[in-house]
């Protein structure tokens, strides 16, 4: 039975609506969040300008955990509901959540070499979030791993939920280990201890990057949900010059 | 105008670290727009009655 | 030479469409790395010092690992048994699936070897070294490969009983890789551990292929 | 257009004689058809004629050539066309490249769309392997010899999996193959229409082995 709502031509002729407006947010919120991250805030004190980095770390970071999150929620609405969509969100949504982890990796690298003094170390936060990109990597691997896409699925799902349990690692890790990467300063209890020139910046960026996954999730779903009508229409193409075949038979045999 | 790309001489830092999230993002989207593109020709080839944006509803899936 | 190309580009087809197969021998080989630090400690010093032959292992392993399904896929569909009744010569055919295997895994390897050294906090002046040693060894580690997996045609647990076999025959490559890496670390010259593992690529790759295809007639004889 | 034929053939596998002393021979236009209950050794005649497997004693030769197939494999393979059991379908690759990757390897130039078409799988030409049926497949596995003609065919139960419809199809190309000077060896339990073609009974030439008697 399909849901209602769950129509896939339904969710295209809603994608259709939605996809301008999220590519204009991406861009608006580009646009400004580098105008003021790049020209119109200070450099750190400490860190002079490599702060910058920020700006695209810390956004890349937060996507990267938000994009596993969400992903592992579709997955368990697939597994629960069997909901068709949610397995097609999850797929979609993997590989740019995958971007996002490495993306957080290298600035945070180039971040750290000229802060730490090393482009890597084995500190709780790095290692978990470097463990968060072969989770992504191997939903992506097990999902197309199958000839037949819905135990690819379903496989992938329970691993994606199995993997969620690195998600509070990595947000706590600051806090149960002495790491080298400094603790939560803009979601913390009490209040971003960041000073306003700066928040504006990230929080613009954030907005940036959270429209571009929005952006980009559409775009990929339109194409999974191609995808699976393709392979639907294959199935259905082969077992008809199958059924041809045995009518003629049953004609002439 | 140089001591903006210098950086505080951390420009060989941030630029290239910039330099890389908008190729990877910009990747990313051309390689998603390409995977819709060839998708929905294989599925306008497959099955011509569905033009690129279906108009009539189309329940199957 | 038209064979050669036939065969090479639909293997490299094939490896494309099924792309994840070269990228999970490359996950093997950054998670077998990733897993050192996690062993021995993370200490800069200590990683520093292992990282070469921490890395030369790995690649080892990696590229034996994707080697068991060289003729394995093609002996189960039927397609070795057409091909070998081709008029082509068979030893062309072979390189030509070593050259696809090596291009989908070794290569990746290299590629993927520096992000490691980086991860091992080795030092800069081994990446040179590191990566052209990687270049000089893989194909040879694809070529020896080539042998185990045309012998372990239809036995039982071909997996396990092909790293018996290929393993022992690694080492050398292995030893003058790594040496290479440690010779150029320590600002010794290293021209000659280099050219020794072009010495055994050149024997291999005359070598594997005549003795592959001889396996392969041999495995499809019975 | 030489003819093909084996004298004196014994072979010697599995740990037992399988038969000996046995012989054909083929001339252009000729058709074989190899009879015998299953284990009599009709696969194993197929594959010693295709040469993949050395016979124990005798030998198998081309008329125009007084070397046996297996001294010059090249000349042998390039004439000869051989259909095993196994359909060797990439599921990735669609039935057009599966079979046009076997045509170029034997000749530049073959007609893969005429012999995917002549066996009646021009609608699937761009369907991936993994969705064909196992009468497809046989189909498509066909098609690579319809592809690039050769003298010799040796077909091992064609016929298996495949429908009337395809059956049909398959003779029509097996007489036309034939019209063109070309022989063909099969075994195969249904009876394929062929007309005039000649028996070997392989029951005929099982022996008990000497060496165990």
């Amino acid at each position: 039975m399909i849901h209602r709502f769950a129509n896939p031509t339904r969710f295209v002729r809603l994608a259709d609506v939605i996809q301008p407006w999220a590519a204009g947010m991406t861009f608006l919120f580009f646009v400004t969040g580098l105008y003021f991250g790049l020209f119109a805030s200070p450099a750190d004190y400490q860190q002079g300008e490599t702060v910058r980095i920020m700006y695209i770390h810390v956004p890349a970071a937060w996507m990267a955990l938000f994009c596993y999150t969400a992903m592992a929620a579709a997955c368990g609405t697939a597994l629960i509901w069997k909901h068709p969509l949610a397995d097609l969100a999850a797929r979609a949504t993997a590989p740019i959540g995958a971007c996002f982890t490495l993306l957080a990796l290298v600035t945070g690298s180039l971040w750290g070499q000229p802060m730490w003094g090393t482009w890597w170390v084995w500190d709780a936060r790095l290692t978990s979030v470097l463990i968060l990109f072969f989770l992504y990597l191997g939903y992506m691997a097990l999902n197309n791993a199958f000839d037949d896409a819905e135990r690819g699925f379903k496989a992938s799902a329970i691993l994606a939920l199995v993997g969620f349990v690195n998600v509070p690692i990595i947000k706590f890790s600051v806090d149960w280990w002495n790491t080298l990467h400094q603790p939560a300063s803009v979601l913390k209890a009490g209040g971003p201890a960041i000073h306003a020139s700066m928040l504006t910046p990230l929080i613009l960026m954030a907005l940036a990057f959270k429209a571009y996954y929005l952006w980009v999730l559409l775009i990929r779903m339109r194409g999974e949900i191609n995808a699976m009508k393709v392979r639907a229409l294959r199935m259905r193409q082969v077992q008809q010059a199958d059924m041809a075949d045995k009518v003629a038979a049953g004609k002439v045999g | 105008m140089a001591a903006f790309f210098d950086m505080g001489g951390y420009g060989g830092f941030v630029w290239p670290a910039y330099a890389i999230v908008a190729f990877v993002m910009v990747g990313l989207w051309i390689m998603s727009r390409r995977f819709q593109r060839t998708s929905s020709d294989e599925l306008a080839a497959l099955n011509p009655r569905t033009r690129r944006r279906q108009q009539e509803p189309n329940d199957e899936t | 030479m038209s064979s050669f190309i036939t065969i090479l580009s639909r293997d490299l087809k094939l490896a494309y469409r099924q792309g994840m197969d070269s990228v999970m021998v490359v996950m093997f080989f950054v998670i077998a790395v990733v897993l050192f630090p996690f062993g021995v400690g993370p200490e800069a010093n200590i990683l520093a010092r292992i990282a070469a032959g921490v890395i030369w292992v790995a690649a080892l392993l990696a590229s034996m690992l994707s080697l068991e399904r060289l003729f394995d896929a093609d002996y189960e569909d039927g397609s070795l048994e057409i091909l070998i009744l081709q008029p082509i010569t068979l030893e062309i055919a072979v390189a030509a699936k070593v050259t696809a295997h090596w291009l989908t895994t070794g290569l990746p390897l290299i590629i993927a070897a520096p992000v490691l050294a980086i991860l091992l906090n080795l030092p800069a002046d081994g990446f040179a070294v590191l990566i052209s040693a990687l270049a000089l060894g893989t194909p040879s580690l694809s070529l020896i490969g080539a042998i185990g997996a045309a012998l372990i045609l239809g036995a039982r647990r071909g997996g396990v009983l092909l790293s018996l076999l290929v393993l022992p025959l690694y080492i050398p490559v292995l030893i003058f890789g790594v040496s290479a890496v440690d010779a150029g670390l320590g600002g010794f010259p290293f021209k000659s551990h280099l050219l020794a593992l072009g010495g055994l690529l050149l024997a291999t790759l005359a070598l594997c292929p005549w003795v592959s295809a001889s396996a392969l007639r041999q495995a499809l004889r019975s | 257009m030489p003819s093909f034929s084996g004298q004196g053939l014994g072979c010697f596998r599995g740990g037992r004689l399988v038969f000996a002393n046995l012989s054909f021979a083929l001339q252009p236009g000729n058709a074989l058809v190899l009879r015998g209950p299953n284990g009599s050794g009709k696969s194993t005649l197929l594959r010693l004629m295709a040469g993949l497997i050395q016979p124990l004693e005798g030998r198998i030769q081309w008329s125009d050539s007084d070397a046996g197939i297996t001294d010059d494999p090249d000349l042998h393979y390039g004439r000869t066309h051989y259909v095993g059991h196994a359909d060797a379908v990439k599921p990735v690759l669609t039935v057009t490249e599966n079979v046009a990757f076997w045509a170029r390897l034997r000749s530049p130039q073959s007609d893969v769309a005429g012999a995917i078409d002549k066996l009646g799988i021009a609608p699937l030409a761009d369907v991936p392997g993994q969705f064909l049926s196992a009468g497809q497949k046989r189909r498509v596995n066909l098609a690579r010899i319809l592809a690039v003609p050769a003298n010799l065919w040796l077909l091992d139960e064609p016929a298996t999996a495949l429908d009337v419809d395809a059956i049909a199809a398959l003779c029509d190309a097996i007489a036309e193959h034939r019209a063109a000077g070309g022989m063909v060896v099969a075994s195969t339990h249904q009876n394929l229409a062929l007309t005039d073609h000649a028996v070997l009974h392989l029951s005929d030439y099982i022996t008990e082995d000497p060496a165990l008697v």
